[in-house]
């Protein structure tokens, strides 16, 4: 028994092995698209493959004479296994570009090959300002926490908000938007009066809120990952906050498109900034949403969608520029200074950051047609990462 | 009658010497294993995963297949390995096997530790209280930030060459071999210790405790001894992945880790030391082809077959296995 | 401090009905079954089905989250669990966790991987002052809801023939038997009341907790915790140590925010280590 | 008389029952000593005791002159004190050769080496081999002591305890079970023992008792209630009437 399993388990995993190495065909271009298709975030994932493969329906697969093949891998969310996958996308599957990265470990742990293969790599989802300094190959097509951040504390700024408390998600992306905030908030001799900061896998933000509640802030503000943002707007109503006068103020994530419409009364009225809301009034926007919905059982976009559509116009566009050519210095070359009509409004690729420089809008969450939307009412034009030193 | 004993202790001698023989089986399986080096030249950084989680399963397998001794916290162990490697790297020592050695050792120190608390209780206590250092381990690596990246990771690792010979390359054909040559090592060992009088007696304590402590063996030493070990393994299992990806992250403490590594321990069948291995193959086979059929809900199927195994038990699929590629190869059971 | 308490409570009360299911089945069928929160899980998702798309008030939907889960449970005992009983721990929690992975992956195929959201009639929303501390009206809801069931339990095990049978069966599963007690029929029907009460706790908790696939594995280690900490001899066990938990928990992540997360495993392992078989356990009690 | 085991005022209550009631047992070097007494008498609590399987109420075990009752079981082992258990306690999966084997190991000190296989320890192999060869499982030392017939099993369960060299062996109901024939078999091997082994043997069969043992004790309900020479007790009346009596009807 034990010799033949032995025996067998060596061979039939030698054969299996060597099958699932598929054949490199010559005159595709493969994009390697990594996302969290399962665990916490896999919501993520879907919006972004989603958004994704509406692109590529929209666009065809061909471009500059090359098909474009997408090959889709599931990370779970773990970073040594997004980095596995990577390498073994470079190395066996010969794909061009590197794409998709939910979340920020997941791009760090892979920027180290985008450089050392010189694969360009779009980053559609993760939001910490440092993840494109790892790498020259990097690309973002989403945002920065800070770059949704700043223009909140400027507008709580101009709208008399004195005492301000933040509540973050503890982990990256958390800590990048309450830096960004406390710097610029309290710049001008203005009081971050608490910095909460409440642990990634919590239950319950009962204890968290408490201790807002006993400080009578003017306003909170808010970054958790989208998804608990449903959840901690309830228990902000439950604790009484919005009676006693706190505002609620914090960064999109907040009231994501995704959920927004499922989070009822609770979240009307709160105001956020970023730098897409499904609502967005433009031909542009109305045409990708009604097209993302068409294919998504009605499903809503939201940023996320729009950073994987966004990042696909980008590797279209670059390989455009460069004839057809998959040489990675050359296509990052071909994406900077790249600017369109996202439906996000205008963007430009940041030359010297590899960012984004695009519109924040300040919206306020309202019933329209009985649905909710970040209605939009404010915009800062063109801003560009401020973590950046330039 | 002398003659009788004569030929009782001969038959005896032959007998334990014969328990630790290499049988040719195991020589195939690492021919294999080597062959795969030139065979599959595309697959070698999965190879490279599969040999580390094969080790960390070998390590669950020296506590729960050999001691009898359940946990569902094994990865603290394989954590602190991997941010002993990765840490001792980044502290600028680069050396790749003289760090596996450290970090090796600072994992069996912990283990060492929080062995005292696996010594009593029940099946149950210590499914809970693995659980809960693993949990703890998790937090503190969570809240010390400035050491170990926090949730982002530990970023900036760059490893030295292997012994300063081998350089790591992209493909993972270094990282394979390596990983493979540890492994063999660690297995070289591991099979000595199990074929020791030390193994023996792991094993009396697993079937019978109580006997077990009726001929004289201190069961609380062997346990705090053999989880050490344990612990030492999962270790160099967790520096061998920190080296080789060049990155650790908090995932590396995961619960989903430790119960990946208990389910393969289960699907390659435990007290054998081949379980973790073969189970670690089994395992990245399914979860690859599995997740490229359906990259959203390959963790239904993962699901079903764990709970096959566990309903219908492995033996039988094993066998049933057996017959059906028998009979597919026209022998007649 | 008193909101604190009571947050911390009203957290400890949910957190019980949501375990004690699983304790019931621990201490009854000495079965680990880490697949108790995917009981939770499919309460809580009968309850948004039932108000999202049949626009049933939340109240109505509370009988239904029960039975639901309650005819799962019922169904997977029948079928698999009932096999499993005379395994070994290690089995079960494998058992269990691949029953985790199929629930989590048919949850996120069947409902989409999102958070879902109830909607709380008016009266349940807000604060109301009860002795002049403000309290969430929800949490307060939940307060009696559940203070009722414990009482309730409490009623059905100490003074209904089930009650005893079920004890009898704990006791001593070979001469309850022997005394002509049905002991599979008492052992089924506990595993579905124990999932019932974990898919009302799901549908109860889906505010406070939140509700998406990952339900049943985020939140194991909580019920685990506090049945182990609790011992599974007796229902007030489990309940002094939700109670007990849950204000830890609450008050641990007031008073120290930065080491709030440490609170409950350092609880559990200190417990463990002093008292292997639980803080409440009855002597001689196995 | 040097005296190997005794106990003082052993006591041993578990909740309400007393189960050892203050016994004061002396297990003479060299003895043949047989404990008797009815079902439920204590005399498999009494041997727990004396092991450190359980830990006393109250009252003290002093092995030549040494208080041991705090010592835990295994190092009560090494100190020379070694039993059989009424119902066989074996490794299932291991064969007669490797446990016996693993006991040798330990008494030599051997047991915690890492790195050498007994393939490489001929001494130790060799002396279990003797052990088995001397209970007449030399035939069978490398099946599955779970796959032996129960009369083996008993040899083993002996083997086992012989292979500490004990100075003072525990013998509770060795011929349990035993068919008939076989019972003199086991009994007789354990009386060849060397007379400096102390032996104390709890057993029901009388005709087994009274051809080995030379002292007798009897307990009866938790306490002792007679002891002398095997003829003393043979001739006892209040042992005829109540235990042995009950004992030949049995």
């Amino acid at each position: 028994m034990f010799r033949r399993h032995l025996i067998a388990g060596a061979i039939t995993a030698a054969f299996a092995l060597g099958g699932i190495a598929p054949a490199v065909a010559q005159d595709a271009v493969k994009v390697g698209l990594i996302l969290p298709m399962t665990g916490p975030f896999a919501s993520t994932g879907r919006q972004i493959e989603a958004a994704v493969r509406l692109y590529m329906a929209q666009h065809g697969t061909t471009v500059a004479g090359k098909r474009i093949e997408l090959i889709v891998r599931d990370d779970t969310g773990t970073p040594d296994v997004t980095r596995r996958i990577a390498q073994e996308m470079i190395a066996n599957e010969k794909v061009s570009f590197l794409a998709g990265f939910g979340l920020t470990p997941l791009a760090l742990a892979t920027a180290p090959l985008a450089t050392q293969a010189k694969k360009p790599m779009i980053v559609m989802a993760a939001a910490t300002a440092m993840i494109t300094e790892q790498s020259p190959f990097i690309v973002r097509a989403s945002f920065t926490l800070p770059q949704a951040t700043v223009p909140m504390a400027d507008w709580a700024t101009h709208n008399g908000l004195k005492r301000v408390a933040t509540l973050v998600s503890d982990y990256g992306p958390g800590l990048d938007a309450e830096k960004a905030f406390k710097e610029r908030f309290a710049r001008d001799g203005r009081e971050v009066v608490a910095d909460v900061r409440v642990p990634l896998r919590n239950p319950d933000f009962a204890p968290f809120l408490q201790r807002v509640a006993d400080l009578k802030p003017d306003a909170l503000f808010v970054f958790v990952p989208s998804g608990a943002g449903a959840q901690f707007m309830k228990q902000f109503q439950e604790r009484g906050l919005d009676k006693t006068g706190v505002r609620l103020i914090g960064t999109g994530d907040l009231t994501d498109d995704d959920i927004l419409n499922d989070m009822g009364e609770p979240a009307v009225g709160v105001v956020t900034t970023h730098h897409y809301s499904a609502d967005h009034s433009s031909a542009v926007n109305k045409a990708f949403v009604k097209a993302f919905k068409a294919a998504n059982k009605n499903a809503r976009p939201n940023f996320m969608a729009v950073g994987g559509y966004d990042g696909m116009h980008l590797i279209y566009e670059s390989l455009k520029a460069t004839g057809g050519s998959t040489d990675g210095e050359k296509l990052v070359g071909a994406m900077k200074g790249m600017s369109w009509q996202s439906p996000r409004g205008p963007v430009t690729v940041e030359a010297s950051t590899r960012e984004l420089i695009q519109n924040i809008y300040v919206r306020k969450v309202e019933r329209s047609d009985g649905e909710l939307y970040n209605v939009e009412f404010a915009t800062f034009q063109a801003v560009a990462d401020p973590a950046k030193k330039r | 009658m002398s003659e009788i004993v004569g030929n009782s202790r001969e038959r005896a001698r032959r007998s334990a010497a014969a328990s630790s023989r290499w049988r040719l089986p195991e020589l195939a399986f690492w021919g294999c294993a080597v062959a795969a080096i030139f065979l599959l030249p595309s697959r070698h950084l999965l190879l490279n995963e599969i040999a580390i989680v094969g080790l960390f399963a070998m390590s669950i397998d020296l506590i729960l297949g050999y001691a009898g001794i359940v946990s569902l916290g094994h990865a603290a162990f394989f954590g602190v390995g991997a941010y002993a490697a990765g840490l001792l790297a980044k502290s600028g020592y680069v050396e790749p096997a003289s760090g596996l050695l450290f970090a090796g050792a600072i994992a069996a120190t912990v283990g060492f530790s929080a062995s005292f608390l696996v010594i009593r209780g029940s099946d149950l206590t210590r499914l809970m209280v693995t659980l809960g250092v693993a949990l703890v381990f998790v937090e503190v690596a969570n809240r010390f930030e400035s050491v170990t990246g926090g949730v982002d990771g530990l970023l900036g690792i760059s490893m030295g060459p292997i012994l300063g010979l081998f350089e790591f390359d992209f493909g993972g054909t270094t990282a394979y071999c390596y990983s493979l040559c540890v492994l063999f090592v660690m297995f070289l060992i591991a099979r000595r210790i199990v074929n020791s009088p030390f193994g023996t007696s792991l094993r009396a304590l697993k079937e019978n405790r109580m006997r077990a402590g009726a001929i004289g063996i201190p069961t609380a030493k062997r346990i705090v001894a053999v989880y050490s070990i344990s612990a030492g393994f999962a270790g160099i299992a967790g520096a061998l992945l920190a080296q080789t990806t060049a990155f650790v992250s908090l995932e590396v403490l995961d619960f989903a880790r430790s119960a990946d590594g208990l389910l393969i321990l289960v699907i390659g069948g435990s007290g054998y030391l081949y379980g973790g291995i073969i189970g670690s193959i089994a395992f990245a086979l399914m979860r690859d082809a599995l997740s490229t059929l359906t990259p959203a809900y390959w963790l239904f199927w993962m699901g079903a077959i764990l709970v096959a195994l566990v309903v219908v038990g492995r033996e039988r699929i094993v066998d049933c296995a057996k017959a059906l590629s028998l009979r597919v190869r026209g022998q007649p059971k | 401090m008193l909101t604190i308490i009571f947050d911390g409570i009203a957290y400890g009360m949910l957190l019980f009905i949501l375990a004690v299911g699983l304790s019931v089945t621990l201490g009854l069928m000495n079965f680990v079954n880490l697949a108790h929160g995917a009981f939770a899980m499919a309460g809580g998702y009968a309850t948004v089905i039932l108000m999202n798309a049949y626009g049933l008030p939340f109240l109505a939907t509370l009988p239904f989250a029960f039975a639901f889960a309650a005819m799962i449970g019922l169904a997977l005992e029948r079928l698999l669990y009932r096999r499993m009983y005379r395994r070994s721990h290690l089995d079960q929690v494998l058992f269990s966790i691949g029953i985790v992975f199929m629930a989590v992956a048919a949850t996120d195929y069947l409902m989409g991987s999102q958070q879902q959201i109830i909607h709380l009639p008016e009266w349940l929303r807000g604060r109301i002052e009860v002795a002049g501390v403000a309290i969430g009206a929800y949490r307060f809801f939940l307060v009696v809801v559940c203070g009722a069931l414990v009482v309730a339990l409490q009623w059905v095990l100490a003074r209904t023939r089930f009650g005893s049978q079920l004890r009898a069966a704990v006791d001593d599963t070979r001469v309850a038997r022997g005394l002509g007690i049905p002991t599979d029929l008492i052992f089924a029907a506990t595993f579905a009341t124990g999932s019932g009460l974990a898919g009302l706790g799901g549908a109860l908790g889906a505010e406070i907790l939140g509700l998406d696939p990952t339900f049943p594995l985020k939140f194991m280690l909580y019920f685990l915790i506090v049945v182990t900490v609790g011992g599974t001899a007796t229902i007030s066990g489990p309940f002094a140590a939700a109670i007990l938990l849950g204000i830890a928990d609450v008050a641990g992540k007031y008073y120290i925010p930065r080491l709030g997360a440490f609170v409950i495993y350092f609880f559990m392992l200190v417990v463990l280590l002093l008292r292997p078989n639980g803080l409440f356990v009855r002597s001689g009690a196995r | 008389m040097t005296v190997a085991l005794e106990t003082h005022d052993l006591v041993m209550r578990f909740g309400g029952f007393l189960a050892t009631n203050r016994v004061n047992l002396q297990v003479a070097r060299g003895a043949r000593h047989a404990l008797i007494g009815p079902n439920g008498a204590g005399k498999t609590t009494l041997v727990n005791l004396m092991t450190g399987v359980l830990s006393p109420t109250e009252g003290r075990i002093v092995l030549e002159g040494h208080d041991i009752t705090a010592v835990p079981i295994a190092a009560r082992v090494g100190l020379g004190i070694a039993r059989t258990f009424q119902i066989n306690q074996l490794f299932p999966s291991m064969s007669p050769l490797e446990a016996v084997s693993l006991a040798v190991a330990q008494r030599a000190g051997r047991s915690a080496g890492i790195w050498r296989g007994f393939g490489a320890l001929p001494e130790i192999v060799d002396e279990a081999a003797d052990i088995l060869e001397g209970l007449h499982l030399a035939d069978a030392m490398t099946e599955r002591s779970d796959r032996l017939p129960y009369g083996k099993q008993r040899a083993l369960e002996l083997a086992l305890a012989l292979a500490s060299r004990p100075k003072v062996l525990l013998l509770d109901e060795p011929a349990a079970g035993v068919p008939e024939g076989e019972r003199h078999e086991i009994l007789d091997i354990v009386a060849s023992l060397p007379r400096d082994v102390s032996i104390l043997l709890i057993e029901h069969d009388m005709d087994l008792v009274f051809s080995f043992a030379e002292k007798i004790s009897v307990l009866v309900q938790g306490a002792v209630f007679l002891e002398g020479s095997a003829r003393e007790i043979a001739a006892d009346r209040r042992v005829r009437e109540v235990y042995l009596g009950e004992s030949a009807d049995g």
